[in-house]
């Protein structure tokens, strides 16, 4: 296990010079701060879901807010609408960075027939995206990482050279299917990476009662394949990291794990109250190792970001997010008559309508 | 004689078992300090600390595989499954472990253990937060499933779920938890499990019903009575083992049965009770045995609209009985 | 024609499509060099290698996951479960997942894969080998169940099952396996899902059946022709989705139904069966839709005279027949 | 982890002479003869069930041949009627170490109404014995190490002082439920020791194709808990080991893992042809890894075993083999009347029988 961030020494440079933070990386300051904008995106999207909710326009969010950096900086390395990313409801920055718009997000937000995942019949963060390679999030958790591991084992039978990532918190790393996965995928050496976003808490339970390990990453070693700790604050360690087991796996090295440090900046979800079971210490700990303004110095202590990029940027945000808003609140909800679409390929073979809907009499046969 | 929210009365009836037993632990999800995400369990964990109320890690089939094995060892275990949803991870546990311990030891082993689960919908859940889950367990035999629909009832029955010597499944209706009030006694009382209870008598048709589907039931009940419709309306309350005495008087009587369940219509539990009726009151019978029921889609739609769509309903249960009756 | 026995057609049925179709692949425990414990599979790990043929870890829930995402990303995955008794680890990954995946993108994704299992008992299989589970699964929307009866339907409907775009659920009985044979067209053929046929036309009564029940309502059929009474047997073939056109048909025209099942009768597919006909055939009925079944106990025993005494056989189906038919 | 056996030098001590082999495991010779007759017991009563089976008087038979050595090392530190074990189908030896006699093996394999592990409903090689603390096996594997978990729970809350120890083979160790159990049993530090007999095929599939890693006890630092390896060919090694893990867990330590490297002798059951998959160099191989030859090598170089007390053992084990089987096999089958007990405790709970036993009609009420 390796861990890696700011504090190791070799993730982000040295010194402020302009684009030392981007070059050790391969990567352009157009990047970083292409990098910035979506993770400023990701969190002005996921605040205004919590506008919407407290005015209840919306009754439910889930959120990605203090994990935006781990998120950006490791679904960067991936090949857009390429490689699959199998991820879970915190991603919003993930899906952002895969090629999902704002108005997808926010069409999944207020649940319309136009949702891109769903056409609104999940719960709000339970995104995806056929064409972008998002696999369809769903509430049990932890069973995308054996999704991942399929699609993984599909790239290599079918030559396809792609890689997959399964992205999850730490409590639900504890589920069996991630033991089971994370074995068959050692086993046979799949082009598949095992993100953990660790924010040291599962809804209310804090890591130590949920984890007998500090580090998820100590798991790897388990399974004979590499894990790395890094900090999720260091959007440039989070990518130096998701860069090597990315290529790794199109190497046909098999898999690894990456867990970032991360810091749940909200309740657990909507419906919950943290001030019940975390401490005020802790939750004031906590907005220190907020990602977007440590980022934001970062760039501008490199000289990427100036004062006018950044009011550029966040007017350009909030239009977006306007726009989203305004477009996917009118947007048309699914007809009713739907409902029983889509249960199997061939309608026919759907079973029988309920009795209310006379309309959509469909038959056995 | 107090007056109960449905949640209440399930937090008192363990509360009150704890008290009374120590053998008794509370085990789950976020059941400590949070008191669970609905909190069924609130003040469980100040009152009887870390040892008797259990957080456990993200990890149902662990719920419940200890828990089998803390029964082998002389606790009861209630564990919480924070969605019933989410038992699906524990099935094995469940159907090959717990129901099936007693029989595959020819009685040597027991476990007596509870489980607690919200199930049902109409609750803005969308598909994996709605689930009825009841037919999968009902038709295992080994455990007992119990689904309650009345505060009362929810401590009486949970109380002798604890104290029952076998697994009992228990399902609350989240619904309920906030939305029905009722008296329950100051003192001790249980309520026994496999007892139906006719909460409405009538004389023209029998409507089967449990959880949250009693009230619907009763309220469709009202709406046709005054178009003359009278309607007897059982609440099964213990799902397994079935009270078929009671199920069977009511039908023989009134010769018509509606069965109303939430769940998906094709293999749901009232597939087994409309069964029954047909096969041991069909000379009583002057009308199909009839059952309202989700669509066979999976499971119900966020949106509300497809929600609406998807739940049943005081006015769709009137619409059936209207039907039948007009049979 | 040649004569095969069941599991040659289920064996040529696999490595008929693995020719036809590079993207389907067969995965599960010990499917390769040894070739499956039952030789399901023998022979196909020889001809199409490491890549197509894959001897997975003893881990359920993971074949079954992979299966999904392998089938997300162009794959038709066949995915062994070495006894349907060991398909409850999976059942998460089948039920909120392979089942769902279609629905709850709307149609942006699917999952198409065959889940084989061998299931039933009278093997001397005990508790977890002789388990028919079918009831857990045809209660899913999403995904299909199929469980052919003959050689012929075997083979036919696995290659509908392999070019079917959802997941389906293909059932086996073990007993079948070898003491059937019969004959299977040399060429291209499939039986389509969905339809039931006809095993025997008869007109005092329908015995509907399914899997190795078919040939002991056919044999228990004859039995009491010779004293009279004349059944039609139905084969399911496929349990959902249903093909109740051809149920409902026969019932109509005979007025009395039996269902036979193997399972525990609580709660049985069989159950639902009788509510459909109970419901949908009412006018027609002369006798009480009835159910013959295995006990409510769990599973069966391994000592021969408790399986013996568990089992279904001819000579109890013809007494429930002859029970049915003096009504 | 630790590596240890016979080649790491210690666990066995030096020289040949009288009790050297005892004494630095705090054992006397006469446990050593003890253990030493339990394998020779289990290795009898093992071979008789294949003659059983193969002369059609045993259906099925599976067998612990090749795992005695560990088998009996592991259990011997348990507490007799007070730890608890939850074995798996090939623990012949561990039955009989914790209290089980022949003749109730003989009972499981005649599948006889007095079996006590289950009056003749499982299949021979599901164990089980409420009042020696043997949890009763059931076939889908690896679920048996949440229950001792469970176990060793309600010890620590009820203050029972017990050890709980589950037993199983490696292919059953990537089950999801294993993943489970560690997390949460070294979570708690429960008094649990999980032991993995590796034989290196689980059925027909090699430890390569089935486990991504070596050594089982690798997995043990992902839970942060002991993992040892030890050779299943030197009991006492064995007992060294389980020794520590059982004293440690009693000591509120916690839970560890150990695998002990065993070979499996015959094919997986009476069902399995092994030479379809195993090659002859390999089965041979196997050959020379068996425990009884080895110990009783060891037990005479060291003084402990003489001739006449070896064939005073063979004769008594003879006569106790033929005993049980005779006992066993005269015993009656359960009555078809009692199908429907022990659903539940309460008869009157119970389901309505078939038709065709209407003599024990017993409504729900
Ligand atoms: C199988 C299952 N059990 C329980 C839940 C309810 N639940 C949703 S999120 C969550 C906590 C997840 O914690 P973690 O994995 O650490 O992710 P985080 O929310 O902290 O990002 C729980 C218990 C669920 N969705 N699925
Ligand atoms: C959940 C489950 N899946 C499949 C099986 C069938 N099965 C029985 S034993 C076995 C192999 C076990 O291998 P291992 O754990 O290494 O133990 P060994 O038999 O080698 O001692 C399998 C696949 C089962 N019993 N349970
Ligand atoms: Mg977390
Ligand atoms: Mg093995």
């Amino acid at each position: 296990m390796t861990v890696t961030g700011r504090d190791s020494g070799w993730a982000s440079g040295g010194g402020g010079s302009r684009g030392s933070l981007a070059a050790p990386h391969g990567l352009a300051d157009a990047d970083l701060l292409a990098m910035y904008r979506i993770m400023a995106l990701a969190r002005a999207l996921d605040e205004r879901m919590w506008v919407l909710n407290r005015s209840g326009r919306a009754p439910f969010v889930i959120s990605g807010q203090g994990h935006e950096g781990a998120q950006v900086g490791i679904a960067w390395p991936l090949r857009r609408d390429h490689d699959w990313v199998a991820p879970f409801y915190r991603s919003i920055a993930t899906c952002l960075v895969v090629g999902m718009t704002p108005r997808d997000l926010m069409l999944a937000q207020f649940a319309r027939a136009s949702d891109p995942g769903s056409g609104g019949r999940q719960m709000p963060g339970h995104y995806g995206h056929p064409a972008h390679h998002v696999v369809s999030v769903s509430s049990p958790v932890a069973t995308q990482i054996l999704h991942a591991t399929g699609i993984a084992l599909a790239a290599r039978i079918r030559g396809l050279d792609q890689v997959a990532m399964a992205i999850m918190g730490e409590g639900s790393s504890n589920q069996g299917d991630v033991h089971e996965a994370l074995n068959f995928a050692a086993i046979h050496r799949l082009p598949f990476v095992f993100v953990v976003e660790n924010n040291g808490y599962a809804i209310s339970v804090p890591a130590e009662r949920e984890l007998s390990v500090r580090d998820v990453a100590q798991r790897a070693a388990g399974y004979g394949i590499p894990g790395v700790v890094v900090d999720g604050t260091d959007v440039l360690a989070c990518y130096a990291a998701s860069r090597e087991a990315v290529a790794r796996a199109r190497r046909g090295d098999g898999p690894s794990l990456i867990e970032a440090k991360v810091t749940r900046l909200t309740g657990h979800s909507s419906d919950d109250q943290q001030t019940k079971y975390r401490s005020a210490s802790d939750l004031a700990e906590g907005r220190t190792r907020d990602p977007l303004p440590i980022f934001r110095a970062q760039l501008r202590d490199a000289g990427v970001l100036d004062e006018i990029t950044e009011l550029e940027l966040d007017g350009e945000i909030a239009v977006a997010v306007d726009d989203a808003t305004a477009f996917a609140e009118a947007e048309p909800d699914p007809d009713p008559a739907t409902g029983t679409d889509h249960v199997f390929a061939d309608p026919l073979a759907g079973e029988a309508p309920p009795p209310w809907h006379p309309s959509r009499a469909r038959e056995a046969g | 004689m107090a007056v109960r929210t449905f949640i209440e009365a399930i937090r008192e009836g363990m509360a009150d078992e704890m008290r009374r037993d120590p053998s008794v632990v509370v085990l789950g999800e976020d059941v400590g300090r949070k008191g669970g995400v609905f909190l069924a369990t609130d003040g469980l964990w100040a009152e009887f600390g870390d040892e008797r109320v259990i957080d456990t890690p993200l990890t149902e089939s662990q719920i419940i595989g200890t828990s089998v094995g803390a029964a082998l060892n002389g606790l009861r275990p209630i564990a919480e499954i924070q969605f019933a949803d989410f038992i699906f991870p524990a099935f094995n546990q469940i159907v090959s472990e717990a129901a099936r311990m007693r029989y595959r030891t020819a009685g040597g082993a027991a476990v007596p253990m509870v489980i607690r689960a919200p199930y049902g919908g109409g609750v803005h859940g969308a598909l994996y937060h709605s689930q009825s889950v009841e037919a999968f367990f009902t038709h295992v035999p080994g455990i007992k499933t119990v689904i309650p629909a009345t505060p009362y009832d929810a401590k009486g029955l949970l109380r002798s779920a604890i104290r029952d010597d076998d697994p009992v499944l228990f399902l609350e209706h989240k619904k309920l938890y906030r939305s029905v009030r009722g008296e329950v006694p100051d003192g001790e009382y249980t309520v026994p499990l496999g007892q139906a209870v006719v909460r409405r008598p009538g004389r023209r048709l029998t409507v089967v019903a449990y959880g949250l589907m009693v009230h619907y039931a009763l309220e469709a009940a009202e709406r046709v009575a005054a178009e003359g419709i009278d309607c007897e309306v059982v609440d099964l309350r213990t799902l397994r083992p079935l009270d078929r005495a009671t199920l069977l008087a009511s039908v023989r009587k009134t010769g018509k049965c509606l069965v109303a369940y939430e769940d998906n219509k094709f293999g749901g539990y009232g597939a087994e009770i409309a069964a029954i009726v047909a096969e041991e009151a069909f000379d009583y019978l002057d009308g199909p045995v009839s059952r309202i029921a989700g669509p066979d889609t999976p499971a119900m739609p966020y949106n509300l609209a497809l929600e609406e769509w998807f739940m049943l309903s005081p006015g769709k249960i009137a619409d059936a009985i209207r039907k039948l009756a007009a049979y």
